[in-house]
This record gives C-alpha cells, sequence and structure tokens, in this order.
C-alpha cells in the first residue's frame, strides 16, 4: 500500500518523459498544416458582449461560404476563438491559434481591450489579422507589422461626430461617457474637437441602474445636445432617463451605440437620435446585403458584419492567389489595394485603412437610418 | 452662497437619490432578515432581486399585456385601474422573489445545515445529472430529458447522505450562496438566445410632474418607490412585532436553541424569513422596474452588493438600519457624484462606509433584529 | 442505486488514503514522492503530448500551456495567499484582487508608465508596497469582525479598481501597455509566444511559497492563527495578541497576491482596470474554500479546479459559468469543507506529541 | 407513567455523551437527576425536548413514542423546559418573553391573561419588571422568567435544567419552594441539579448519573443518606 504513492508518482513522470520525447518529434513537423487552411475569428461570441461578435462572424462566414461555393477544390474553414472580449482570456486563444499551422490570418480581435493584450503575440508569430471593430486609436501606434484595422479609428470618428454636432448648430454640447478604454478614449476626442462648445459633464458608471446625477448636471448646464461615449445599452437607459426628466437636448452618440439594442433600451426616447460610425451603412452595398440577407434567412447585416466579410475577403484574395504562408499573406495584404464591399481597402504602414470615413445615422421610426457621408 | 452644482441641484439630486435609496433599503432588508436570523451572508440575495424583475417584466407583458413602446397614451391607466395594475405586478412580483427565495433557501442551505430534506435533493440531484449530461451532449432539451430520468435514484442517494445530518462550517454558506447567486444570474442568461440582452419592461404610467417642492419637480414614479418601499417597510415592521410568526422570527434571531425548546419551529421561521425577504425584494424589483424600465440577467449584482452595502452601513441585523442605510446610500451616491463626477461614486461610497465603521463598528444603529427592538 | 454515492465516497477515500499513505511513508520515500511529483509538474506543458493522459488534460480551444501559466499559476498563487488569510488567520476577505492588482500596478508603473526598472528589480519592490497595502488596509478595518470585515475589503478592492481607472497617472481606462518582461534566466527567453518559462517560473515561486509558508505555519505565528480561527476570544485571553497575527496573515497574504500581480503583468505585458473585477475576488475565495479552506494544498487544488475547469469545459461555451455556480453549491452541500478539508485531528496530535516532547527534553 | 425513558443513547458528534440510561416520572412526581458536569444531564433534558437526536433508545409520553417528534409537538403534547443558563431572549420584553410560553398553544387572550395572572402570583417581581427587556434582568429574575414562560405554556411536564445556577442561597431557596408550589398544582416535574442536596430534599425520586449512566436510583431520602452519594455529591 505504502509504495502506491511512489508509483502512481513514478508513472506520472515516465508518462510525462513519454511526453517530452513526442512533443519533440511533433514540433518539427508542425509548421506544416494537414488539411485546409483556416480564417480565424477572434472576439466574443458568448458572455455578455457576445452579440457584436456574433455580427461579425456572420460577415466571415458569408465570405468563406461564397469562397467555398466558387472554388470547391480550395476550401477554406472557419475556426472561431471565443474570448468573451475578455482579456485575461484571450492569451491562451490566441497560443492556440498560432499554435495551428493552418490558421492564415484572424478577423479580429474584436475589442480594443484583447488586441492590447493578445496583438503582440500575433505579431511574434507573423499572423496576419485584419480587425472590423476595434477602433482604439492607440493600437496602430505599437509598430505592429501584421496589425490591419478594416475601419478607421476613433481618431477619425470623434472629429467626424464634433462637425456634424457643429453643423447642427449646437452651441452647448454636454460630453459624457461611460468611462471604458473606448467611451472616455472617443469622448475626449470629441470634446477636444468642439472646442469652446463642449461642457465636460464627467463620466458614468454604465452598470448602474441609475443615471440621474449626470442628468441633472446636464439640466444644470442647459445643454442643447449631448454627447455619449459608450456602448448601446448604457447609451440607451441614458437616453430614456434623459427624456424622463424632461431634458430635450439632442442626442448624439458612435459606433458603441449603433445596435438595435440602442432602440430596445431607450424606446420612443431614442428617436431622432444621430450616432456616429467609421463603418458603413447595411444598405451602401446593395449586392452585399441582398447576400447576407440570403444567407441568413432575410436577417439584415448589424453592425461590422460588413467590415468582417471586407476583412475576410482580403485573406481569401491572398489564398486564391496561390500564398500559403504567413509570411506571404501578410506581404499580399500590405499591398492590397482594391474596392471592398465598404471602402477602397489599402493600408498604410501602421495598419490604418486610408480609404476611410465617417457616417452619420439616425433613429428614426424605430430603425437604424444611414444619413449619409459626414463632411 | 457659492454657485456650486451640488448647491444648485442639491433638491433633485435629494429626490432621486431618495428614490434609489428606497430600493437599496426594501432589498437590504432581506440581507438583514436573513443575517439575523441565520448569521448568514445571503450572497444569492441580489439574484432574487433580479428574478422579481424578470416576474414584474412577465406580469405586465404577458399577464396584462401591456405593450413595450408606447406613443405617449396610457388612456385605460388612471386612477384606480392604474392602482389595481401596479398592485397585481407587484404581487406577482414578490411571487417570484418570494418563491425564489424559499427554493434558494431549501436548495442551497438547508443542506448545509444538516437538515436537508426530500425537496432539496431532487433539485440537486436534478442539477447534478443536468451537469452530467452536459459532458455527453450539449441540447438543453436532452439535457433536461436526461437529468429528469436520473433525477429519482440520485435524489434517493441525497436523501440518506442528508440523513447523515452533517453541518457545514460558516464558509461554506457563503461560497454555497456565491454559486447559487452565479447559478441563477447565468440560468436566466443562458436561458435563450436571447437571455443576455436587456430586457425592457412596458411602461406603466406617464412619467409626470405629480408637485413641486423646493423649486425641484417630483415624478409620480418617484414618489411612488418613496411611497411605497416607506409603506412596505411598515408592513414588514408590523409583522415582525405583532405576529406570532413574526414574534417566532425575532425569537430565533436572539436565541435559536431556547426557541426550539419553547416549541418554534425553527425550520419554518427560517422559510419565513427568506420569505419575506423574498417578498420585500419582490416589491423593490417592481418599483425598480417602475422607474427604470428594464432588467437584466446580471442587473442583481452592483444593486445587490450596493443593498449589502447599506444593510451594513445601517447595522446588519436591524430593519431600521436597513431603511436608514438605504436612504443614506442613495443620497450619498448621489451628491458624490455631483460634486467628484459619477466615476468616483462608488469609491464615495466605499468611503463612507469605512469612516462609519471606523467610529461605528457595528454600523450606524447596531445589530441584531431583537436588541435594537425593531 | 445508490452508485453515485458509493462513487463518491471511493473518490474521497483515495483523497484521505493518499495523505494516509503518504504520511506513513518513511522519509527517503516521501522525498523520492516530492522529487518525483517536482519533475512530473515541470513537465506540465508536455503532458496533452502523452497519448492517453493528454486527452484528458488538454484543453479543447485554448492553447494548454498558456492555460497552465494565465490561468492555473496564477490561480494557485493567488489561493495560497488567500488561504493565509481566510483559511488560516479565519478572515473573510472579499477584495483580495486589490492586492493582485497593486502587485500588477506596481510593476507596470516602474517598468512602463514611470519608470525603466528591470522586471526583476520591480518585483521585490512591488511585493513589499503590496505588503504595504496590506499593512495600511489592514490596520484599520482588523478591528472589525467577520461579515464587516468582508464588505470592508470588499469595498477595497473597489477603492483600488476604480482609483486606478479614473487616475490619468495609472493609465486610468487605458491602462499601462509596454511592461517588462522577466530577463531571460538558465537558458529560458521570456518572449511573447512562448508560455513555457512564465509557467516554469510561476511553478517555481508556487514552491517558494509554500516552503515560506510551511516554515510560517508550523512556527509560533502559525500557532497563533490557528488559535485565532478556532477561538479568538479565548486565543486573546491566552494572551495571544489576536491583532497583530491578524495583521500579520493579511499583510503576507497581501504580498502573496502582490507577487501573483506581479508574475501576470510580466506576462502579458499590458494591464488596465478591467483585468481585476470584483468578481475576480468572489472566485479567489472560491477557489480557497472549494479546495479545502486552511490546508495549504487544499487551497491549491482549488485554485487549479477553478482556474482549468471553465478552459476544459469550452465546449459548453454558454453554460460554463451556469455548471460552475451548480459545481460550488453541490460542492458545499457535499463536501462543505472542501476537497481537502484541513486535518484538524492530525494537527493537534502533532502538535501534543511535539509539545510533550519539549517537555521531557526540558 | 407519563415519562418513560428508555435505554437511551446520544451523541455529540462521534462523541457518546448519554450512554444507554433509563428512568421514569410518574404522573404528578417531582423527579431529580443529579450528577457531575459532563454526566450528561442537559444532554437528557434537550433530548427530551427534542433538540438532540436519538441514537437509540425511545421515549414515551403518557405510552405514546416520542422519540422522532419535533420539538414543537413535544410542547404541544405539554413537555416544556426552562432551559440551562435560562435562555431569555434578550431584547424581548419580559411580556413578549412569557408570550413565548404560548407560541405552540396559541389560546384566546383571556387564557393567556388568566395564565399571566397566575405567573405573576407565583413571581410578582415579573409584573413589576413586565415593560423592561429581559437581558437587563438580574440572575435570580431571569430564572424566574423562564419557569413563568415555561408555565405558560400550560405543561403537564417541566423540565428544570440547573434552576439554581448562579443564584444567591436566599433566592435558590425561594425558587425550591415555588417549585414544590408548581407540583402541587398537578404538574410534574422532572429537575435536573447539580445542588444536589436540594433537589434531593424536593424530589420523591432521585437518579445519580456518571459519564452518561444512571448508576443509582431511588427516592429523594434513600439517595441522601446514601455514603456514596453523600460523598460524592452533598460534600461529605
Amino acid at each position: 500500500m505504502k509504495k502506491s504513492v511512489l508509483r502512481v508518482g513514478a508513472s506520472m513522470l515516465v508518462l510525462s518523459l513519454v511526453g517530452v520525447a513526442c512533443g519533440g518529434s511533433d514540433d518539427s513537423s508542425a509548421d506544416a498544416c494537414e488539411g485546409n487552411s483556416k480564417i480565424a475569428f477572434f472576439g466574443a461570441l458568448t458572455g455578455e458582449a457576445g452579440n457584436l461578435g456574433i455580427n461579425i462572424k456572420k460577415g466571415l462566414d458569408l465570405a468563406v461560404a461564397q469562397h467555398n461555393e466558387a472554388n470547391p477544390d480550395a476550401q477554406i474553414d472557419v475556426e472561431a476563438y471565443d474570448s468573451q472580449g475578455d482579456p485575461d482570456q484571450a492569451p491562451a486563444l490566441a497560443d492556440k491559434a498560432i499554435a495551428d499551422a493552418c490558421v492564415k490570418g484572424i478577423v479580429g480581435p474584436a475589442f480594443s481591450g484583447e488586441s492590447a493584450a493578445v496583438n503582440a503575440k500575433f505579431e511574434e508569430a507573423g499572423l496576419p489579422l485584419i480587425t472590423p471593430s476595434a477602433t482604439n486609436p492607440a493600437l496602430s501606434t505599437n509598430g505592429w507589422d501584421v496589425f490591419h484595422r478594416a475601419l478607421a479609428g476613433d481618431d477619425k470618428q470623434g472629429p467626424g461626430a464634433a462637425s456634424r454636432i457643429v453643423a447642427d448648430g449646437k452651441m452647448k454640447v454636454g460630453v459624457i461617457d461611460d468611462n471604458s478604454e473606448y467611451g472616455k478614449g472617443l469622448a475626449d476626442i470629441v470634446q477636444t474637437s468642439l472646442g469652446d462648445k463642449a461642457v465636460e459633464l464627467n463620466s458614468l458608471d454604465p452598470e448602474a441602474a441609475d443615471y440621474s446625477a449626470v442628468i441633472t448636471a446636464a439640466k444644470d448646464a442647459g445643454v442643447d445636445a449631448v454627447f455619449f461615449g459608450g456602448y448601446y445599452a448604457a447609451a440607451g437607459k441614458l437616453a430614456k432617463q434623459m427624456a424622463d426628466a424632461g431634458v430635450t437636448a439632442q442626442f448624439y452618440s458612435g459606433d458603441g451605440t449603433l445596435d438595435v439594442g440602442f432602440i430596445e433600451a431607450a424606446g420612443p426616447a431614442a428617436e431622432g437620435a444621430i450616432l456616429t460610425c467609421t463603418c458603413a451603412p447595411k444598405d451602401s452595398n446593395p449586392e452585399f446585403l441582398k447576400a447576407f440577407q440570403d444567407a441568413n434567412k432575410g436577417e439584415d447585416p448589424a453592425t461590422y458584419a460588413a467590415e468582417a466579410y471586407d476583412a475576410a475577403s482580403v485573406f481569401l484574395a491572398a489564398m486564391k492567389d496561390g500564398k500559403t504562408s504567413r509570411g506571404d499573406i501578410l506581404k499580399f495584404i500590405n499591398s492590397y489595394d482594391a474596392a471592398g464591399v465598404t471602402k477602397q481597402l489599402n493600408w498604410d504602414e501602421a495598419g490604418e485603412v486610408t480609404g476611410s470615413a465617417v457616417y452619420a445615422y439616425e433613429i428614426k421610426d424605430g430603425a437604424i437610418k444611414g444619413l449619409g457621408l459626414i463632411k | 452662497m457659492p454657485d456650486w452644482l451640488i448647491i444648485r441641484t442639491f433638491w433633485e439630486l435629494t429626490v432621486t437619490g431618495l428614490a434609489l435609496g428606497s430600493i437599496y433599503a426594501l432589498v437590504a432588508l432581506g440581507y438583514t432578515l436573513v443575517y439575523g436570523v441565520l448569521r448568514l451572508i445571503n450572497f444569492a440575495h441580489s439574484e432574487i432581486f433580479m428574478v422579481g424583475t424578470f416576474g414584474a417584466l412577465l406580469a405586465s407583458s404577458q399577464f396584462l399585456s401591456i405593450p413595450l413602446l408606447e406613443d405617449g397614451n396610457y388612456p385605460y391607466r388612471t386612477g384606480m385601474t392604474l392602482i389595481i395594475f401596479l398592485v397585481f405586478i407587484m404581487l406577482i412580483a414578490m411571487l417570484f422573489s418570494g418563491i425564489g427565495a424559499v427554493v434558494l433557501e431549501r436548495v442551497a442551505y438547508r443542506p448545509l445545515r444538516g437538515n436537508g430534506d426530500a425537496f432539496g435533493a431532487i433539485v440537486l440531484a436534478f442539477l447534478t445529472t443536468f451537469i452530467v449530461s452536459l459532458v455527453f451532449v450539449d441540447q438543453a432539451k436532452i439535457n433536461v430529458i436526461i437529468a429528469l430520468l436520473a433525477t429519482a435514484p440520485i435524489s434517493y442517494a441525497y436523501m440518506r447522505f442528508f440523513k447523515q445530518g452533517r453541518k457545514a462550517p460558516r464558509l461554506a454558506f457563503l461560497i454555497s450562496a456565491i454559486g447559487a447567486s452565479t447559478a441563477i444570474s447565468e440560468a436566466v442568461g443562458v436561458w435563450s438566445k436571447h437571455g443576455r440582452d436587456q430586457y425592457q419592461t412596458p411602461r406603466l404610467l406617464e412619467k409626470k410632474t405629480l408637485f413641486t417642492m423646493f423649486g425641484t419637480d417630483v415624478r409620480i414614479d418617484y414618489a411612488i418607490v418613496i411611497v411605497g418601499a416607506l409603506l412596505m417597510m411598515t408592513a414588514l415592521t408590523l409583522f415582525v412585532n405583532k405576529t406570532r410568526l413574526g414574534r417566532g422570527v425575532r425569537a430565533v434571531a436572539q436565541d435559536a436553541e431556547t426557541s426550539r425548546i419553547l416549541g418554534v419551529n425553527v425550520d419554518l421561521i427560517i422559510i419565513v424569513t427568506f420569505a419575506l425577504g423574498g417578498v420585500m425584494a419582490g416589491g423593490a424589483a417592481m418599483l425598480f422596474t417602475l422607474v427604470y424600465d428594464q432588467t437584466r440577467f446580471n442587473i442583481g449584482f452592483i444593486l445587490g452588493v450596493k443593498s449589502f452595502t447599506a444593510a451594513v452601513l445601517g447595522g446588519i441585523g436591524n430593519l431600521k438600519g436597513a431603511l436608514l442605510g438605504g436612504l443614506l446610500l442613495g443620497l450619498v451616491e448621489n451628491y458624490g457624484s455631483a460634486i467628484f463626477g459619477g466615476q468616483w461614486k462608488d469609491v464615495i461610497a466605499f468611503v463612507v462606509l469605512l469612516v462609519v465603521l471606523m467610529f461605528r463598528p457595528t454600523g450606524l444603529l447596531g445589530e441584531s433584529l431583537g436588541k435594537a427592538r425593531v | 442505486m445508490s452508485l453515485v454515492l458509493n462513487f463518491w465516497l471511493r473518490v474521497t477515500a483515495l483523497f484521505s488514503g493518499f495523505g494516509e499513505q503518504f504520511r506513513a511513508m518513511n522519509k527517503w520515500q516521501r522525498y523520492s514522492a516530492y522529487g518525483l511529483g517536482v519533475v512530473a509538474l515541470y513537465l506540465l506543458p508536455y503532458w496533452p503530448d502523452v497519448p492517453v493522459l493528454g486527452q484528458i488534460v488538454n484543453t479543447p480551444g485554448s492553447q494548454f500551456e498558456t492555460v497552465l501559466n494565465d490561468q492555473v499559476v496564477i490561480f494557485v498563487l493567488i489561493a495560497l495567499g488567500l488561504n493565509v488569510v481566510v483559511g488560516i488567520a479565519g478572515l473573510l476577505d472579499l477584495g483580495y484582487v486589490g492586492f493582485y492588482a497593486v502587485g500588477a500596478y506596481v510593476t507596470a508603473i516602474l517598468t512602463s508608465a514611470h519608470g525603466n526598472l528591470p522586471w526583476l528589480l520591480a518585483l521585490p519592490i512591488a511585493v513589499v508596497i503590496s505588503m504595504l497595502f496590506g499593512l495600511i488596509l489592514g490596520t484599520p478595518t482588523l478591528r472589525l469582525r467577520g461579515d464587516y470585515l468582508a464588505i470592508v475589503t470588499l469595498g477595497f478592492g473597489e477603492i483600488i479598481r476604480l482609483t486606478a481607472k479614473n487616475m490619468d497617472w495609472l493609465g486610468a481606462s487605458r491602462g499601462i501597455s509596454n511592461i517588462k518582461k522577466p530577463p531571460s534566466m538558465f537558458g529560458l527567453k521570456f518572449g511573447v509566444l512562448d508560455a513555457k518559462p512564465y509557467f516554469y517560473l510561476g511553478l517555481t515561486m508556487v514552491f517558494i511559497v509554500i516552503f515560506i509558508l510551511h516554515r510560517l505555519e508550523y512556527s509560533r505565528v502559525g500557532r497563533a492563527w490557528v488559535a485565532i480561527r478556532e477561538d479568538e476570544d479565548a486565543a486573546e485571553l491566552m494572551g495571544v495578541n489576536t491583532f497583530k497575527f491578524k495583521l500579520w496573515a493579511f499583510t503576507i497574504g497581501a504580498g502573496i497576491g502582490g507577487l501573483a500581480g506581479v508574475h501576470y503583468a510580466g506576462k502579458v505585458g499590458f494591464i488596465n482596470p478591467d483585468n481585476f473585477p470584483l468578481q475576480l475576488s468572489i472566485l479567489f475565495l472560491a477557489a480557497v474554500v472549494l479546495g479545502g479552506s486552511g490546508n495549504m494544498y487544499g487551497a491549491i487544488l482549488g485554485g487549479i479546479l477553478v482556474a482549468y475547469m471553465p478552459e476544459r469545459l469550452r465546449n459548453f461555451s454558454d453554460k460554463r459559468i451556469l455548471v460552475f455556480g451548480i459545481v460550488l453549491v453541490l460542492m458545499m452541500v457535499f463536501r462543505p469543507e472542501g476537497i481537502l478539508p484541513k486535518r484538524v485531528g492530525n494537527e493537534h496530535k502533532k502538535r501534543r506529541a511535539k509539545s510533550q516532547e519539549g517537555e521531557v527534553a526540558s | 407513567m407519563l415519562l418513560e425513558v428508555n435505554d437511551l443513547h446520544v451523541f455529540y458528534g462521534r462523541i457518546e455523551a448519554i450512554k444507554g440510561i433509563s428512568f421514569t416520572v410518574g404522573e404528578g412526581e417531582i423527579v431529580t437527576l443529579i450528577g457531575a458536569n459532563g454526566a450528561g444531564k442537559t444532554t437528557t433534558m434537550r433530548t427530551i425536548s427534542g433538540v438532540r437526536t436519538v441514537a437509540q433508545g425511545s421515549i414515551k409520553f403518557e405510552g405514546q413514542d416520542i422519540t422522532k417528534m419535533a420539538p414543537h409537538d413535544r410542547v404541544k403534547l405539554g413537555i416544556c423546559q426552562a432551559p440551562e443558563g435560562r435562555g431569555i431572549f434578550p431584547g424581548m420584553t419580559v411580556r413578549e418573553n412569557l408570550d413565548m410560553g404560548t407560541y405552540v398553544r396559541g389560546g384566546n387572550a383571556a387564557e393567556k391573561a388568566a395564565d399571566l395572572e397566575h405567573v405573576f402570583h407565583l413571581f410578582p417581581r415579573l409584573q413589576e419588571r413586565i415593560t423592561q427587556l429581559g437581558g437587563t434582568l438580574s440572575g435570580g429574575e431571569q430564572q424566574m422568567l423562564a419557569i413563568g414562560r415555561a408555565l405558560m405554556s400550560r405543561p403537564r411536564l417541566l423540565l428544570l435544567d440547573e434552576p439554581s445556577m448562579g443564584l444567591a442561597p436566599m433566592l435558590i431557596a425561594q425558587i425550591f419552594e415555588i417549585i414544590k408550589q408548581i407540583n402541587s398544582e398537578g404538574i410534574s416535574v422532572l429537575l435536573v441539579e447539580q445542588n444536589a442536596t436540594q433537589a434531593l430534599r424536593t424530589a420523591r425520586r432521585g437518579y445519580v448519573l456518571e459519564t452518561g449512566h444512571v448508576v443509582k436510583e431511588g427516592s429523594g431520602q434513600l439517595l441522601l443518606d446514601d455514603p456514596a452519594v453523600r460523598a460524592a455529591y452533598l460534600g461529605g
């Protein structure tokens, strides 16, 4: 009996050594990918931020399905890495994607936070990525060669939003943010762009139920417009509580609010709200709209689906061109210049897409309606 | 007089702060009652509140078929009709939360007291098989069928285990509470494809100004929340002080062993305690949806932490303390936000708690259901 | 019928039997068992390549060795530290994530945001500062009893997170990036891709912490801790300065939490306040109690389970957290003292034997 | 027999506190259990009240087996206890404490008033203190309150656990007088005492408990005269 502990320990050790031996032999042949090449989705599919990731994956799926239909003998697979948008879970998933030699490119990471946590890994591994949604301006300042953004960053969106607000003739704009990396970043840019027309109204806690303190401050300041930097759930609550409190200021917000969830949360209070996004309206490309609807039981493409479609099609173009290694694909992307469904796809050194613009949207009759480009 | 924001908007902040504080206070009562009787932080109480908000949602949208979006007309809901609607929805919310709290007690706490019964055994057996079946297949319907089939034999085994009457240490209760809290909110979250969405609750009334006080408009929903909370709290105090079961609750809180010797059915009293806390949380949930028109699977977490803070601030185990703590916390948060900005709100709340506990280590009004003569 | 119960009893018997056997072995057997175990642990990253075992341990969908370091080692370190606070000294700490954050932030500040120190130098500073935080937070709060302490520590955890989130000097919600990595040593290169060196480093930290805690637990301090946990008033009456020893436990626990933070910051190179949410504190506590509060090895096991299971169970995708919650309840119902409960009886026996020896000697 | 305890075994965790004791209490009797600390007296009392579970053996009340009956049902049958340490609810007034005695029985206001009158007749001091909180009473007053509270339930069998503990000698005599008076009203009493002399003088019969066993039994006078009992419990 006594010895059984020893025996267990010894057998564990032997097994591990076997592992080392096997592992060694595995490593030498790890470069080659057996089976189909893969394009990976990286972002949240479940958890609280799941909705956004599902939109993106649908765009990716559509692009790959079209490719596979057109090229029966060069099938591509989609691999999904569900990080739940959590920077703590992301590294292990990123390493997994890197270790899978079949993964040739990443559509994602979807959020700025997880991007900051894992992009350095992709850079080191030379695994090219195109994010359809992470808009934090700082991401492109790290000198990552693999990094590409399929839409403009918040540093473009902020001034765009500000010029729309000014064009609407607003003189006193309350700027509120949700104190998140994205929300505060965007709100700060908008505030700077607005100059002395802006009134800083501090942050709110998006998780809290009651925003009355910040609304009281907005009321007190007598603003004629409010810009909110943050996500749709909080934006909906804010718009509704403002309306209930009798604040009539025009509501503005950014791409984080561009979701039907905003309309659901705010109800009638959402009417007339103006939102900005560097993403293109769903009807900017009728062909894509129709293909997407056909593939998704008539459902309209939601935010970032078109960008994800574009990102995927760049990878697919590279593969169609006969590029198989990650390095070749990266080179291909860096010199890519062609029209996508949302914009001209061509990247500068930092990975920012050159042909980009800021679009305005309005909530009208309970739906999101594109207003076109902001000049 | 200096022209600070806090001074200009003092009364407005007071009204909104009191409304939120009333909800904190009602939820805090649940923490306080359970703590008073079992010396247990019922961490899952926040989810009982959440269940209540969904009860209110069901009652208004399904049972009463009130449409979600209204264009500002509330024709059939004035006067008496409105009151009946409100009371009905509140009763349903209370029912949801009350039942939720009692089930929670019997499944997650009673077995730990060495007192598990068949009900707990069956639910736990169902959950066990459900989890195990997930390893093999992940399709809700099939999982449930497997779980139902295997429940009987396993609950029999669990009953045999319960017969040993093993009592768990205090920390185990807290972890069980944390587990139950996670499980309840996640169960709602994975319930359907849209489980994690933010749900809107129908608007029951037009949020117009009821009266003006100190130059501040007091909205009708805020007034209902504050008055409703005070009424519920009065009813609870009367129940605890004037009824036989209420006396039982106080007796068990002060000395459980002697209470048993005198013939108090302690298990029943514990159920009553959880039910009372649940009913208060249900009322709070309905009032919450009245003002904020929305709920979500994780709405309880932050509110629960705040309410627990309120309970401790006033003196946990003390009913009046819960009221005082709740209102105070609501006000402090609002004033603090106005002075320092909303991003510092929680910091201010916790600093106030800390300062109070430094000078009064058992909260503002001291501990215990009985000692301070609720 | 009672197949499950039977199985359960057997599984638990396996664990308890293991310990008994272990203690019954003689010295060289014990040390060789330790040695084998340690080597096997250092080889953990290679386990997925072992034929059958690999199938069982490997995490589907995420890289095993990264999980080992980023999740498991971090949780084990934290469980060890929190076990000192909760398990050994009996202080309910719901804000432990605060110390973890302090460790990570100090590292980030010193090596990236406001300094250019190497990681190795930042490590001791960060640990000491974490301990200082434990001291500063502990002094006013430890006078509070049980549940008041719980809410106050919870508040402190939140205050630390929110302060980091709202102060530009601490990177606000942007966080701090480009945190320095550990220097290359013993032929290990601490890069971006390979998680194995970090795992070896982390595992070594775990062993060092275990060694230190072992020394402490069987010292005068350790005896005082147990006395406080069992009956604080009685300990006070026996002349134990309970406050001092509680503060010690709090401080040491804080230091270990800080160490975990240092390791985390050095590994990921980027932190922001959202890495340190309140929920994490609750998860930490769950790990300690699940494994067996008061028993160092129980806490380790709890840390491993809580960190590893969600990754292992990736198949359930969205239902992971639900399952985790239910498992916590089930565990507490059927094994309330944790998987590896503290061995009160044996400890007492051992101590009594020791004290009698002492008497004979004097 | 009113109460029959037969071969009772009770465990505290793994420790067997009661190792097979048997005794009876007849209708209208005062019976006492005496013994040193740790002999198992209080455990026996709590087991009869139903707050400790029986491992083996049986308890019968008026011929009915109550071994597994819930505590509140036993109170309903007429078994009520004034527990060791008095068990006064510190945050309730004297009046509320007394009301707790009627918790199970219920009863209308008139009945309660009559019972209250009766208790105040036995313990006039309690009437003076009626609005005072239980926690503020003196030890003697608390003991009176505990006995009064038990009487409020209209018991058939009154269990008194160490009524004399911590009281001044004069008060002790008074308490025992009242016990006799209660008994004369037809209520049987099971009395557990460390103060063996007084207990045996008051009781008709007695049992001597030692580490969970009954080692001697007999009439009160017989045990008082027993040299071994004298040596062990009566101070010579």
